[in-house]
């Protein structure tokens, strides 16, 4: 199966190892992400305002890449994802933005929504199946007690996301047993690290992320997964009592490919 | 030269619950339309076969509209749903013949639209008017 | 030529009758030319190697006349179904016009049948033979000692030109192999009518009608008119009448006609082909179905026993009589 | 021939201002079939009807046409003159030339002609009248009433009060319905089951009340006044006529580990089990979900220790049918599901529970034995939070929830609120508000109570977030008047969850032919003069099925359903609209047509041997119009494509005969 | 009531596309707020000012740079008002002014440190300055 891939700036920066389990991982599970030509970044936030159109452009193009090659729309990061999903939405539903949209960037064929676009969890879930994950598996995570830490970006808005429950999601709880390790069921899990402020208002991003770290712990986790380099930066940097990992670097010592990939 | 004056004559078919009783708002609130206007009371506008319909062009009628109960609102459920597949079709087809389109009408007229069935009478009469005699229509024996 | 032979249906017609699987067989008869074939009952084998008739002339749909010959054959009947006529064969069963228990139906390709009309404006008048058997059409005329040779497909009746559905819908059999139904061509005539101005509209349709004679012979054919009594019959109904006297009747005629079997309608085009006047009714028929369509959605009368007309079906939200005129503007 | 006689109503000056009513009446004298023509200053009067009656024995008048206000007016009155004037009220029609002639032109020349053009149109149609007389059809002196909540015991009691046989139909195994789960009631705080289980008893005993418990209705046939019921009797596998109840079975069912459902699983049951000790039928019932000898036939000893012998492995679901006049709704409500509103924890913490969990967790028969104890570790909750209008006052937008309010959650939350303080008063409770709605008699006073006697805390704002962690419940909420955000260490949530329809409602519904709104809720024939009856005659609504609603509201509409409900079991033959539709079996074809359009079921048809004209005969399927349940509407008319179908008082022929006389 | 703002109002509304009047005033939005401390005026109080057309106040605040576009109000608003589209959409009408960029880039080097991902960055720019 090949896939259209959107790694993110994160991804090649300060993220990369997000990026390198990542492809390693897809390999194993016979699957090509292919990176889209010259993307660039998705601006790392996506604007509800219906007259900002210029900053969704780069969204646009990758959305339209993929759709040229008749492929889904895979991406690792969840504000990429996040803001690439909603940017799609906006072009099925608000026919004005749409028009906007092709006239700026001009393109042979107008661009209308026709792609699908999946979170590399998604992927996992939709397109490989976690029952063919836990057939791959060779190394077990057997004993981990590990919390699922979603964040907002990959659940909200939930009309436009619809990855899962917003308020009582199990895809990466799913993800968790399929690497063969025990979920951790706690309330913070979507609650907001204060990501977005990390910069703005280090004392609120602390808080925010302190609680989280603090309901994890306290509901027994011994390690938290996330899929956000921007969570992970704020829950670490704001001293998470316990270890946060991206949730590809667990797949790839599930699968076995932790040590021969170049992070 | 004097020539008579044309006055079209319009039959109007209106279900019992929804719109004979709009007309009668109309009246009760003194909401003038044309007297060319002649009410026939069914109990539902799914009442009113098509038939009736060529049958009043036939005698020479050069307007037929059919009024009934807003549809959701029907007395009977859903007597207007089919009214509006049956008339839809037929007034599809006489336009298909070739026969003026503004001739027929269907108009949804609740009980309390009395000024609505006033402005709707006042509005297909003029269109009506406006087409003059019915020629493709009419059956010359039977004209006045 | 068709594909399956006369001796092939006369065989399961004769070892049908012959194992008692059924009574009667419903085919058709040679009439007084070879192209003027005619609907018939045998009750024999000999009787069928006698008569019995298989051609590019046999377009009759026997689906009507199992109401009649259901109720008077004792044990069932076998009747030939082409793919067209079963349309009309479930159509009437949704109406219960007849007991389905009394019936064989045996299902028989159809290769298309010609158009007489076509034909002579081809061979000329006066034919004395017409031969279906070889890869062409041989007409003998009575002025003329070689036949001449037709290529069957220059002279296809429009309604198989735009063949519908090559598919049975029903039968106990089938002999050959079933066909798709086919996305023809068939409301195209009715679009370029709808393209008109009303005034032209009006002109074609004075025209064409003007020319009926109320022979009722759509009306007799259509197995959608199975009615005990019909409108036309009655002179209650207010639109009893014998004759068009005026315009006005030749309209109210067709237009009723039409209406009465909107949404039952098949399109199996019999009233097209045995108007003497060559009026095409079918593009009437044809209007209701591509109206029918395109207001409430695909919707093919007896492809199903049993589906829900949509003269008698209705969603909320159709759409309104005046909004008729808007799609058709655009 | 008709001999008609033409009466023109001046209506004071109200039609005589604009249309000239003599010249009308000298037009009408000469249309076929006019004998009589004449006018009055008012024809409704004494004087005028007297003028009517007089008319018809001195002219021998057959019909008569009365040119006057609109029929939708005096139709009745004039129909009541020609009765007592000795011809049928059928022969009467009115010609509308007040409200739609001379109200609305106001020239005497064209308000005349119309006049008489109206007139012609009324002569017309009478010429072609025929005498109607109305269908009767016997009343089944029986009632069924389906739910045996409180809704449909009250309902049953009023019934069989006045002396008619009822049944009940109940899905679970005993009558009681959601008002045996609670504990108190407000405003007046009686114990729920105190004022609840007399009332099952009075049931139980009353011998013109039977009780299908474990059951549900199949099938619905017939009509207003007789109805064929199907009722499926689910196997319970215990004989209900031997089974004593003493609980002998249950105690010893090895198989105990089966979710409470009276209990909202709270607390587990045996796989034979009695629901609650006052159930009534007080019989037991065997649960083959859980059963061990019913599953692998590995058991048997409930049948060892049932000294009456009651115990039936064998017991098949029993389908009975019965013949009904009427029939009562009462399927009442459930909580919906929290899923979708897990930022509350519903279902990541034991401790946060539904308000209906809360009333089982107050109870004395409940899990607890009315203990307040939470239900993670059965620990006394010191702070409590309840949450208002969850799922409540969505907007369909928001793609959860529903669009209205559930009404009763403001009463019970400040009951459960109270009821906490009182019995515990170390105990600090929340209620968090959008609106406090307490419309009710003594209702408001209830909830300033709760606030002012027993120390409620009533904050107005929401509840956002609750965070489970540790032993607390982290409840993070906005209190607006204060502006400012809170948190709350609370030990025990719970959330006023909005009501729905049950889900037997919408089948049910279908069989009936009754209608719903979009949330299934059934739909009351005039929301506000007819709130106990469904637009479907014969069919009527109690209690919470017809929308949210309280104990006292819920017994007040099952009395105003009953009192209906008798109205018409006291008639012996209900009297139908003559202007019906009705099928000429000559012309009619059996070709279904007409009975798809039916809104009422009325067609039916049957087979019948007609005579042909070679003498032979033929079996023939015909329609057959049941004029008990035709409403007259005429859509089969039209669908007919023979035109056998005719509707009576509106035939073909008379409406062509007055498009013909307007046309003229 | 005369309403000085309305243009501006109108044109809030209309980038957010925001219906303030579908709100019932439940709190919820504010009650699920994770910003709501730091903030000066609230996301119940940004639909209910901006509906009533005290917008001011809400332009000069340091609210709108609190909000972390979490969408939590949005998801979980009864009434499907989704506060946070008005957040936004009022505090791109403060910072699209001349000059008035919340976010400079002179600023910017003394926040960072070594680990902090361009993501930080790239967003902080489009939500604060333009």
């Amino acid at each position: 199966m090949k896939v259209s891939y959107f790694p993110g700036c994160t991804l090649k920066t300060k993220a990369k190892e997000l990026d390198a389990y990542a492809r390693k991982c897809a390999e194993v599970l016979g699957v090509t992400l292919e990176e889209i030509e010259d993307w660039q970044c998705c601006g790392g936030v996506f604007s509800t305002s219906r007259d900002e159109v210029a900053t969704k452009l780069s969204s646009v193009r990758a959305l339209k890449a993929a759709n040229d090659k008749e492929q889904p729309l895979v991406t690792v990061c969840s504000a990429c994802h996040n803001v690439i999903k909603q940017t799609n939405h906006q072009v099925q539903t608000d026919a004005e933005f749409a028009d906007k949209v092709n006239r700026y960037m001009a393109p042979e064929a107008p661009y209308s929504g026709e792609t699908a676009v999946y979170h590399y969890l998604e992927m996992l879930r939709d397109l490989v199946g976690f029952d063919k994950i836990k057939e791959k598996v060779v190394n077990p995570q057997t004993g981990k007690k590990i919390a699922a830490y979603y964040g907002c970006l990959l659940l909200r808005p939930n009309k436009v996301m619809q990855m899962d429950d917003p308020e009582n999601p199990s895809i990466i709880e799913d993800f968790i047993r399929a690497i063969g390790a025990q979920p951790v069921i706690y309330a913070s899990r979507n609650e907001c690290c204060g990501g977005y402020v990390t910069m703005e208002s280090p004392e609120l991003a602390k808080k925010k992320s302190n609680a989280v770290t603090g309901n994890a712990a306290a509901a027994g986790a011994e390690m938290m997964v996330t899929a956000c380099p921007l969570c992970r930066y704020n829950l670490v940097k704001n001293g998470s009592e316990i270890p946060v990992v991206y949730f590809t670097e667990l797949l790839a010592e599930a699968l076995g490919v932790k040590e021969d990939t170049n992070a | 030269m004097q020539v008579k004056e044309y006055k079209p004559l319009i039959v109007a078919f209106c279900c019992n619950w929804c719109s004979y009783a709009g007309a009668d708002l109309a009246g009760n609130n003194r909401l003038s339309y044309p007297a060319d206007v002649k009410i026939i009371r069914v109990p539902c506008s799914c009442r009113v076969n098509p038939m009736f319909v060529l049958r009043a062009f036939q005698r020479g009628a050069d307007g037929v509209i059919l009024c009934g109960c807003h549809p959701g609102d029907c007395h009977y459920t859903s007597g207007n749903y089919y009214t509006r597949r049956r008339m839809a079709l037929l007034f599809s087809m006489l336009d298909y013949l070739g026969i003026e389109k503004e001739r027929t009408r269907v108009e949804w007229v609740s009980a309390a639209e009395g000024a609505k069935f006033a402005a709707t009478m006042n509005d297909f009469a003029e269109k009506v008017a406006a087409l003059g005699e019915n020629k493709r229509l009419e059956d010359l024996r039977c004209k006045r | 030529m068709q594909k399956i032979t006369r001796d092939q249906l006369i065989e399961k017609a004769a070892s049908l009758l012959a194992n008692g699987t059924v009574s009667c067989v419903l085919g058709w008869q040679k009439g007084e030319f070879d192209y003027d074939i005619t609907p018939a009952v045998f009750d024999t084998e000999d009787e069928l190697k006698a008569n019995f008739v298989w051609n590019d002339f046999c377009g009759a749909n026997f689906s009507k006349y199992l109401v009649s010959k259901t109720k008077k054959c004792e044990g069932k009947i076998l009747v030939f179904l082409k793919a067209c006529d079963t349309y009309s064969f479930n159509q009437l069963l949704t109406e219960h016009r007849f007991d389905r228990e009394k019936v064989y139906a045996v299902g028989i390709p159809c290769e298309g049948m010609a158009d007489i009309a076509k034909v002579k404006a081809i061979a000329g008048d006066g034919i004395s033979s017409i031969d279906c058997s070889g890869e062409k059409m041989a007409v003998t005329t009575i002025y003329e000692d070689a036949p001449v040779m037709i290529d069957a497909k220059d002279v296809l009746a429009e309604r198989c030109v735009n063949c519908k559905s090559k598919k049975h819908v029903a039968y106990d059999e089938l002999m050959g192999e079933d066909g798709d139904v086919i996305d023809s061509a068939r409301f195209d005539e009715v679009a370029k009518i709808e393209a008109m101005t009303p005034d032209e509209r009006f002109a074609f349709w004075q025209n064409e009608l003007s020319r009926c004679i109320r022979c009722n012979a759509c009306r007799d054919i259509c197995p959608a008119c199975t009615c005990e009594k019909c409108v036309f019959d009655n002179p209650n109904s207010s639109v009893e009448n014998k004759s068009p006297a005026n315009s006005f009747e030749e309209k109210m005629f067709h237009i009723i006609r039409a209406f009465h079997v909107a949404g039952r309608c098949t399109d199996c085009g019999e009233c097209s082909r045995v108007c003497p006047q060559h009026i095409p009714l079918h593009l009437l028929n044809r209007k209701f179905i591509k109206d029918i369509d395109s207001f409430y959605g695909d919707y093919q009368a007896g492809a199903e026993v049993g589906s829900r007309a949509p003269l008698v079906n209705y969603t909320t939200d159709d759409l309104e009589p005046g909004e008729v005129f808007e799609r058709g503007d655009n | 021939m008709q001999r008609i006689g033409v009466f023109v109503c001046w209506c004071g000056s109200n039609i005589a201002g604009t249309v000239d009513v003599q010249a009308v009446s000298d037009a009408l004298k000469n249309e076929p079939g006019v004998v009589f023509s004449t006018n009055y200053q008012y024809m409704c009067s004494q004087a005028g009807q007297n003028m009517i009656k007089d008319a018809v024995a001195e002219h021998k008048l057959t019909g008569i046409v009365v040119c006057s206000c609109s029929p939708r007016m005096h139709e009745a009155t004039f129909r009541k003159t020609a009765a007592a004037a000795g011809i049928n009220p059928y022969m009467v029609e009115i010609a509308n030339i007040r409200e739609q002639c001379s109200w609305v032109h106001k020239d005497m020349v064209t308000g005349t002609e119309k006049a008489i053009i109206l007139g012609k149109a009324a002569v017309a149609k009478v010429n072609l009248n025929t005498p109607l007389t109305p269908g009767e059809s016997p009343v089944t002196k029986r009632a069924l009433v389906i739910g045996g909540g409180i809704a449909g015991i009250q309902t049953a009691l009023d019934i069989a009060d006045a002396g008619f046989p009822v049944d009940i139909v109940e899905k679970k195994p005993t009558i009681g319905g959601k008002m045996a789960q609670l504990d108190k009631t407000f405003p007046t705080l009686d114990c729920a089951a105190c004022i609840l289980t007399p009332k099952m008893v009075d049931v139980a005993q009353n011998d013109k009340i039977r009780i299908f418990s474990y059951s549900e209705v199949t099938d619905v046939k017939g009509f207003v006044g007789n109805f064929d019921v199907t009722i499926k009797k689910h196997a319970r596998y215990v004989k209900e006529d031997i089974c004593t109840g003493c609980g002998a079975c249950t105690e010893k069912c090895p198989m105990k580990k089966v979710p409470n459902e009276f209990n909202l699983g709270m607390d587990n049951r045996s796989a034979i089990y009695i629901p609650f000790a006052q159930a009534v039928p007080k019989v037991a019932t065997i649960d083959p979900n859980y059963c061990n000898m019913l599953k692998n036939g590995k058991c048997g000893v409930c049948s060892k220790v049932c000294a009456a012998g009651a115990i039936d492995y064998k017991q098949q679901d029993e389908f009975i049918e019965e013949k009904y006049g009427a029939i009562v709704v009462a399927t009442g409500f459930n909580p919906i599901s929290m899923d979708k509103f897990d930022e509350f924890a519903y279902n990541q913490s034991k401790d946060v529970i539904t308000s209906l969990e809360f009333e089982r967790l107050t109870n004395a028969a409940g899990p607890t034995a009315g203990k307040l104890l939470r239900p993670s570790d059965l620990k006394h909750p010191h702070t409590i939070v309840f949450v208002q209008c969850v799922g409540s006052r969505c907007d369909a937008c928001a793609e959860k929830g529903k669009e209205y309010c559930s009404k009763i959650c403001c009463m019970y939350t400040a009951k459960h609120a109270m009821l906490t303080r009182d019995k515990y008063p170390d105990t600090d409770v929340y209620v968090f508000y959008i609106d406090v709605r307490t419309p009710g008699k003594n209702f408001d006073e209830f909830y300033r109570r709760a606030v002012e006697e027993y120390g409620v805390h009533y904050i107005k704002g929401m509840v956002g977030k609750v965070t489970p962690e540790g032993d607390k419940l982290k409840v993070q909420a906005s209190d607006l008047l204060a502006n400012k955000q809170l948190h709350i260490d609370a030990d025990l949530v719970v959330l006023a969850a909005a009501i729905e329809p049950d889900k037997s409602a919408r089948p049910l519904a279908t069989m009936l032919t009754a209608s719903m709104d979009t949330n299934d809720f059934f739909t009351e024939a005039h929301p506000k003069l007819r709130p106990v009856e469904s637009p479907t005659a014969g069919v009527f609504l109690s209690g919470a099925c017809q929308g949210p609603k309280d104990i006292p509201e819920t017994v007040s509409q099952a009395g105003a359903a009953a009192s209906k409900v008798i109205g018409l079991l006291a008639k012996d033959k209900l009297t139908g609209n003559p202007c019906v539709a009705s099928s000429n079996e000559l012309m009619c074809n059996g070709c279904s047509t007409c009975e798809r359009v039916c809104p009422y079921g009325a067609i039916t048809y049957e087979n019948k041997e007609f005579r042909m004209p070679d003498r032979t005969t033929a079996i023939r399927r015909i329609a057959v119009v049941n004029p008990a349940v035709c409403q007259g509407c005429g859509c089969c008319t039209v669908a007919c494509p023979s035109g056998a179908m005719d509707l009576r008082g509106f035939a073909n022929s008379q409406i062509i005969a007055e498009v013909d006389a307007i046309c003229k | 009531m005369h309403n000085k703002n309305q243009y501006l109002q109108e044109e809030l509304l209309r980038t957010s596309g925001v219906n303030p009047k579908k709100c019932m005033r439940c709190g919820k939005c504010s009650a699920t707020c994770p910003a709501y401390d730091e903030m000066e005026y609230h996301p119940h109080q940004f639909v209910n000012m901006v509906e009533s057309g005290d917008i001011e106040p809400l332009l000069n605040s340091k609210s709108l740079y609190r909000c972390l576009s979490c969408f939590a109000c949005i998801d979980r608003c009864p009434r499907g008002v989704e506060p946070a589209k008005l957040v936004e959409a009022v505090r791109l009408a403060a910072i699209r002014k001349q000059g008035a960029n919340h976010l400079k880039a002179d600023d910017v080097p003394a926040m960072l440190d070594d680990d902090i991902p361009q993501q930080a960055l790239v967003s902080a720019f489009r939500k604060y300055a333009k």
